[in-house]
């Protein structure tokens, strides 16, 4: 079942890659999961998808074990440099090429595909300062030791020195089994000890959630506004409600990320080069074009938004867009 | 007959012991005079309501952490049986359409029954507690994700099989986790009341409570005195197992969607709890009065830091701190030589 | 096999009753009835099937085979709980199951009507005034607020005896209830136990003490190898009862106590126990076994934990090999051959079976680890060589050393208890109540071991039956209000001094002293 | 005297004893057998190291666990222990600028007073083990964020004072977690088998480990029995952190960086190792061999899965049934009548 005309392997088909992702669950991993399977079904790939759980030394034992499976790819979704450019390195060592979703591993031999975290986190705060002004209390959730999460929080904080008004009068935050929960119960502290606060900073949509669990529970909704990170259906969903705190937020699809991943690498695994970088534009999400355009779930998202359905990126004529 | 044990009547109790009792009280009292004075918005009602709301889920499953633990065995599952809670409400109202009602009582169901497999796996089969509710643990962590492929619930979503989901959370089920009497005593404080207060009943001042507690104390003994030792031990994992599920109803019904997670962290803080329960009143055991208590002590101190913005790593650091502080009050005052 | 009074009725009737513990056979078709209004005493050597009876009856194992008649309906009990609801209360022989530790007093003397069919509301309060109504039916007198863990093994018992008495039941076992409890105890018990007996409650009395038995049994009924073997009647041929209990016959316990001549091994100077109490004296001659009697709660117990290291004395002084001693824990004694058996065995030597070092061999080694395998070593053939000499020498019922200790008879286990000690050359040997439990023949063969052993060392034995003390001692002494009384200094015969011994507690008692 | 049957020689074992005593052994079996069958790759030699490397971390804290188990305790702060050891492996080399040897005495020591903080406590303080483990556990999880206010430990990093960090990671220090003798056993599971085999030998074969066992059955009796228990239960706490701290610079070393998200879920892999470990040979117990076989069967489960393929959720779900499995088997053949 391999697909004509196309180069070597692909011709014969039976290609097997190894997808290997930091994060253990959640929305993001399963969407950008399905990009995956879906391109490569499209190019008649068989993809063998582990998730490290968080667990960075757990990310070294799986792509060490997808080098011993022999397969012919490697696709490595987040994870810390540090940990595993050895490890690519002997992947590469192995003859098997490996591309690299926002992890810097630092290796002219391996394509990066980033999203942009930066340029996320400057399109909604834009979009904050647009709507709030130049001079605001502000609050940011954030826990460091998450490499995405600390490079959309340092935007914030370039934000706050680029806006003498922009104050930041509270961080919080916490990463566990109910983040929503648990951060709505900090929120509310927050929000009674910060009475000024206007404008709260999310760059995790786990966050979003429980600070607009908060705002609901204080009746405040009028009075604080969030700007976040990230989209999915229950986001949409949160974000379209009546009076509705969270007003905008940035993202990039998730499942194309997947499918650019998956397009990139096979291009190195048929001995073409896709570029050492590879870049996918966010799109800004507001309440305001949720509602005006009746976008209920995430499908019909990428059905108005045509640049967040799909991306040019890494695209080629042999291989078949995913359907 | 004995020609000792002179007066039945008590001694007068030292101030050692009287510190040692009420050890706990008087920290918490320090506690919350101390954030007040810090920041004056600490000590308003609404604030202090929602602490108790924060703290209500753990204290639910710490309640039925404390009855197991007061028949001698622990139960590692009631994380995981919160967390499938959450994804079985969401699914059963998004998925399955039912109403409020309907979901309520098929959560609590499932709960009672997790319970109840961990129960006969512990008495009938013979597996060791700590082992058996471990397993359930991670067997649950795995199934609550089968149904949706990984995927949390929320209205609209897609499910494996191509179509969308149609139905969604029911509005009187959110009322559950959102609402309040009077406009100001949230639901879940109520639950957490009625629960507390049933359960210290039970405990307490019922011949059953004595049972669990004399099965925790020497299991034989109790059967020898009658007792149906299995069935109490039994029960008190289908009590420790709805309990996990009335407090996974909560979560879902604040969240408002099936969040994919393992719950671990409910689980440790809820042991948390009902290990620090054993300080209150100098116990040195499980009880109920205490487990509540130890979750509003570690839900003070967490709104009171977060009042304060401490970064949020020195949070967990103050709570071991302030653990091994009272602690070492409580029980270093009360050296007993053996 | 029953008596000849037809107009009584039977209580209980067991026949060819069978339980197999593996290859051990308990039970091997035994009969035994009792009558209404009886005490009937059971009989036999360690291992014979006496508590395995008693569990059969009380429904906590059940039987392999064979038929029990409760007031002539047919009956098996499937949990302890049935058999109560059916009218058999019990006193089970170890004390670790007389109650729960975590529950106070109060708790425990009313557990059976918790555990069974008391009131459903119970508070602190209500629990108390039940629980002194229980406490009163046997006068035990005990702080109803007191842990459970911390009573000793004599209160212990006097708990579950109070709760059994309590119970109002056709029928009433007790097994070895008196095996931590002086006579005075064990005297009130036996009024107790008449006064049921009178109301027409049938009472199945287990004990290794003839003289318990000679009290209070009507019949004695001997179980050897799992079977009956012989019944008495009234009056009750003890030693014939004992010739068929373990086939042989015992000659005369009492030896002549020879004043000793022997150097001073240890010695106690000026010792207050507690403060307040009236110092004493004691010096123990190398070769010398001394027995020291008391009440419950006289401090017997307290002194040997004090020369153990366990305890500190109020006052006064120890002296070893003239050498002032003070230990600071039982490490230290056992290295300097301090050796102490404890009054609570499963509480105080046993280990659970599913750890190493619960069987036989672990058992007895180790106190001994570190003296035996200095370079941390172990070498478990010395360990089996020493427990299969103990196996012969005691007579312990085991298939080997190997065996966990919790598959062994009470009397067996307490075997195993003192070989330990026997298996290092020791000073001082501390034994408290140590033949709780064993039975005649075992017992002579253990102070045999014991008087043999003794060239070079002294032996203080705490006990609470006096027949037992007669039977050890050289020099008896008797504890009371935590101070030794040397009743009589002449030693013409040990009965002399047991006879003065008591008319010093009679004095005592009459004069309302308490402590 | 007494007519008692003394054949030395054991009864022959039944059939169900047998199975009871190899069940595990079997279902590892026919693990690798199925796995092999399903994926050739998976039985080649690179893939069993790989397995026997990734379980090495757990199956070293399973070690200390199971030796505090033994001595009736519970050791609840190996995983953040583990976790500490990361960051302050980190912290020593990248900030502190010292090489690999310092780094290792200087994180052992430390892992080692940890461990005499939480034994002191217990034995001490007489704190419940539990509840000093569980204090300790989360100090440690605020106290290793602290130095660096909350963020990963990297070469060239942004110290709170403004500075950078000099230092970096030595490349001796990560040999130990990347390197591999003979190019082909990695070091991880040369360390991991060293200290099995000293960990079995201490509990199996000498009187020191026949102590522990004994604290853990009767205290009491041990401490009559001349044993200094305080200190024996000291050093299993002692012994615990050590191990700890070392399978957390085994984890730093692979790792490379010192990372908040590092040692997330060893805690409870670690207890599921030891526990599954009292299956083993039927033992009922804690012991060195069962807890690293333990690790070493969820290691096989969780490789073997992957290689198929098996959605990540269905993991934690297969693990669990094969936990209850395993167990059901063990303990239900075995059901002892009381
Ligand atoms: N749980 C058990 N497992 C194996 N063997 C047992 C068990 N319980 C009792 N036995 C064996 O059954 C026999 C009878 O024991 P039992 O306890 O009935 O003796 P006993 O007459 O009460 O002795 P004692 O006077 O020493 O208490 C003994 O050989 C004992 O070793
Ligand atoms: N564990 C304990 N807790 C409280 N009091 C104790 C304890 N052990 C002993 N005592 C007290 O010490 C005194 C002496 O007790 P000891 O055990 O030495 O008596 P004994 O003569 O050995 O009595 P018994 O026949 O009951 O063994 C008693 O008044 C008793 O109340
Ligand atoms: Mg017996
Ligand atoms: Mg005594």
């Amino acid at each position: 079942e391999g697909i004509a005309g196309a180069p070597a392997p692909f011709d014969k088909g039976g290609v097997k890659i190894a997808v290997i992702s930091f994060l253990g669950s959640g929305d993001w991993l399963q969407a950008f999961e399905a990009g995956v399977k879906r391109q490569a079904d499209a190019l008649g790939v068989e993809a063998n998808l582990s998730q490290a759980r968080n667990d960075i030394n757990a990310q070294r034992e799986l792509i060490q074990q997808a080098i011993n499976l022999g397969v012919k790819g490697i696709v490595i979704n987040n994870g810390q440099p540090e940990a595993l450019k050895d490890v690519a390195q002997a992947a590469l060592d192995a003859g098997i090429p490996v591309v690299a979703y926002d992890v810097n591993l630092d290796n002219a031999k391996i394509p990066q595909i980033e999203q942009s975290d930066a340029d996320m986190a400057r399109l909604v705060l834009e979009q904050a300062v647009k709507e709030q002004g130049e001079t605001f209390d502000g609050g940011a959730v954030y826990v460091s030791g998450f490499a995405p999460l600390d490079r959309r929080y340092a935007v914030w904080k370039d934000f706050g020195k680029k806006y003498p008004g922009i104050k930041e009068v509270a961080t919080w935050g916490v990463v566990n089994d109910s983040v929503p929960a648990s951060v709505a119960d900090q929120t509310k502290a927050v929000l009674a000890a910060n009475p000024t606060l206007s404008v709260v900073f999310t760059p995790w949509d786990e966050f979003a959630r429980g600070v607009k669990l908060a705002i609901d529970e204080a009746g405040v909704a009028d009075k604080v506004k969030i700007y976040g990170v990230d989209i999915s259906t229950s986001d949409i969903q949160a974000m379209r409600e009546p009076n509705s705190p969270w007003v905008a937020t940035a993202a990039t699809n998730p499942a194309v990320v997947g499918e650019v991943s998956v397009r990139a690498l096979a291009q190195l695994i048929a001995g073409q080069d896709p570029g050492h970088s590879v870049l996918i534009q966010p799109t800004l999400v507001t309440k305001q074009t949720l509602v005006d355009n009746d976008i209920k779930t995430i499908e019909e998202l990428q059905e108005k938004f045509p640049a967040f359905k799909d991306s040019d990126a890494a695209k080629k004529d042999w291989i078949p867009a995913s359907k | 007959m004995t020609d000792h044990a002179t007066a039945s009547s008590k001694p007068a109790s030292t101030f050692a012991e009287t510190a040692r009792k009420y050890a706990l009280f008087v920290l918490l009292a320090v506690m919350l005079v101390g954030f007040w004075s810090a920041q004056p918005a600490f000590i308003n009602s609404a604030n202090l309501f929602s602490i108790l709301q924060a703290v209500s889920v753990v204290a639910i499953l710490g309640v039925g952490v404390s009855i197991t633990m007061s028949a001698g065995g622990f139960d590692l599952s009631v994380g995981s049986v919160a967390a499938s809670s959450v994804m079985a409400a969401s699914y059963a109202m998004v998925v399955l359409q039912m109403n409020a009602f309907e979901t309520l009582g098929l959560v609590l169901l499932m709960g009672a029954f997790i319970g109840l497999v961990n129960g006969l796996l512990i008495v009938r089969v013979g597996v060791p507690d700590l082992l058996a509710t471990l397993s359930t643990m991670f067997l649950l962590a795995g199934l609550q994700l089968i149904p949706t492929g990984g995927r949390s619930i929320t209205a609209g979503m897609m499910l494996p099989n191509g179509t969308t989901a149609a139905g969604a959370y029911d509005p009187a089920f959110l009322v559950l986790g959102r609402g309040r009497l009077f406009d100001t005593v949230p639901y879940p404080v109520i639950v957490m009341g009625i629960v507390a207060i049933l359960a210290w009943f039970l405990m307490e001042r019922t011949r059953w409570g004595r049972v669990f507690y004399a099965i925790g104390g020497n299991e034989t003994a109790a059967h020898l005195a009658g007792a149906p030792t299995k069935a109490y031990r039994l029960w008190a994992y289908v009590l420790s197992g709805t309990l996990a599920s009335l407090g996974g109803l909560i979560v879902a019904s604040r969240v408002g969607r099936g969040d994919v997670s393992a719950g671990n962290s409910l689980l440790l803080d809820a042991v948390a709890a009902s290990l620090i329960g054993f300080a209150v009143l100098d116990k040195r055991r499980p009880h109920v009065l205490g487990t509540v208590l130890g979750a509003i002590f570690v839900g003070v101190l967490l709104n009171g830091l977060t009042m304060l913005n401490a970064p949020y790593y020195t949070q967990d650091f103050v709570k071991g701190v302030v653990l091994v502080g009272a602690l070492a009050l409580t029980f270093g005052l009360g050296k007993k030589k053996r | 096999m029953s008596t000849s009074s037809p107009p009584k009725k039977i209580a209980v009737s067991v026949t060819g009753l069978e339980k197999s513990f593996g290859p051990t056979r308990a039970l091997a078709g035994a009969d035994l009835i009792v009558e209404a209004g009886e005490i009937v005493a059971l009989m036999g050597a360690n291992g014979a099937g006496k508590s395995t009876l008693v569990k059969i009856l009380s429904g906590s194992i059940s039987a392999d085979g064979g038929t029990i008649l409760l007031n002539g309906n047919q009956v098996s009990f499937a949990s302890p709980g049935e058999a109560q609801a059916a009218g058999i209360a019990t006193v089970h022989q170890a004390t670790d199951q007389a109650g729960a530790a975590g529950l106070t007093v109060a708790e425990n003397l009313t557990l059976n009507e918790l555990c069974g069919t008391g009131s459903f509301f119970v508070s602190p309060r209500s629990t108390r005034k039940r629980a002194a109504e229980i406490a009163a039916l046997i006068d035990l007198d005990l702080p109803l607020d007191r842990d459970f863990a911390d009573l000793r093994p004599a209160e212990r018992q006097l708990i579950a005896i109070a709760r059994a008495v309590a119970a109002k039941t056709s029928v009433l076992i007790l097994d070895e209830p008196t095996s931590s409890l002086s006579s005075t105890e064990a005297e009130r018990l036996f009024s107790v136990l008449r006064r049921l007996k009178a109301s027409g409650i049938a009472i199945l009395y287990i004990s290794h003490r003839t003289g318990d038995l000679a009290a209070i049994a009507d019949r004695a009924v001997v179980l050897r190898g799992g079977k009956v073997v012989a019944s008495f009647a009234k009056p009750i041929d003890f030693s014939a009862a004992v010739a068929a209990m373990i086939g042989r016959t015992l000659d005369a316990a009492l030896h002549d106590g020879t004043v000793s001549n022997a150097p001073i091994l240890a010695s106690v100077k000026r010792a207050r126990l507690i403060p307040g109490a009236r110092p004493f004296d004691l010096d123990l001659r190398s070769g010398e076994v001394v027995a020291i009697t008391g009440t419950l709660g006289s401090g017997k117990s307290r002194l040997l934990r004090a020369l153990f290291g366990l305890e500190q004395l109020a006052e006064g002084e120890f002296t070893l090999d003239g050498k002032p001693w003070l230990s600071n824990g039982p490490a230290r004694s056992i290295e300097n051959g301090v050796f102490m058996v404890a009054e609570d065995r499963w509480a105080s030597s046993l280990l659970p079976p599913e750890i190493p070092g619960a069987s036989i061999a672990g058992t007895i080694a180790l106190p001994h680890l570190p003296r035996w395998f200095p370079l941390g070593l172990l070498r478990e053939t010395r360990e089996r060589l020493v427990a299969s000499d103990a196996i012969g020498r005691l007579g312990i019922k085991a298939r080997g050393p190997d065996d966990t200790l919790d598959q062994l008879s009470g009397g067996n286990q307490q075997k195993v208890v003192l070989a330990r000690w026997q298996a290092a050359p020791c000073r001082l040997l501390l034994l408290d109540e140590p033949f709780q439990g064993v039975d005649v023949g075992a017992r002579t063969d253990l102070i045999a071991a014991i008087r043999n052993s003794q060239s070079g060392s002294a032996t203080l034995i705490a006990t609470s039956d006096t027949e037992e003390a007669l039977e050890v001692a050289d020099r008896i002494l008797v504890m009371r209000d935590h101070s030794l009384y040397e009743a009589d200094g002449s030693h013409e015969s040990l009965a002399a001094v047991i006879g003065s011994v008591e008319s010093i507690e009679t004095r005592a008692a009459g004069t309302g002293q308490t402590p």
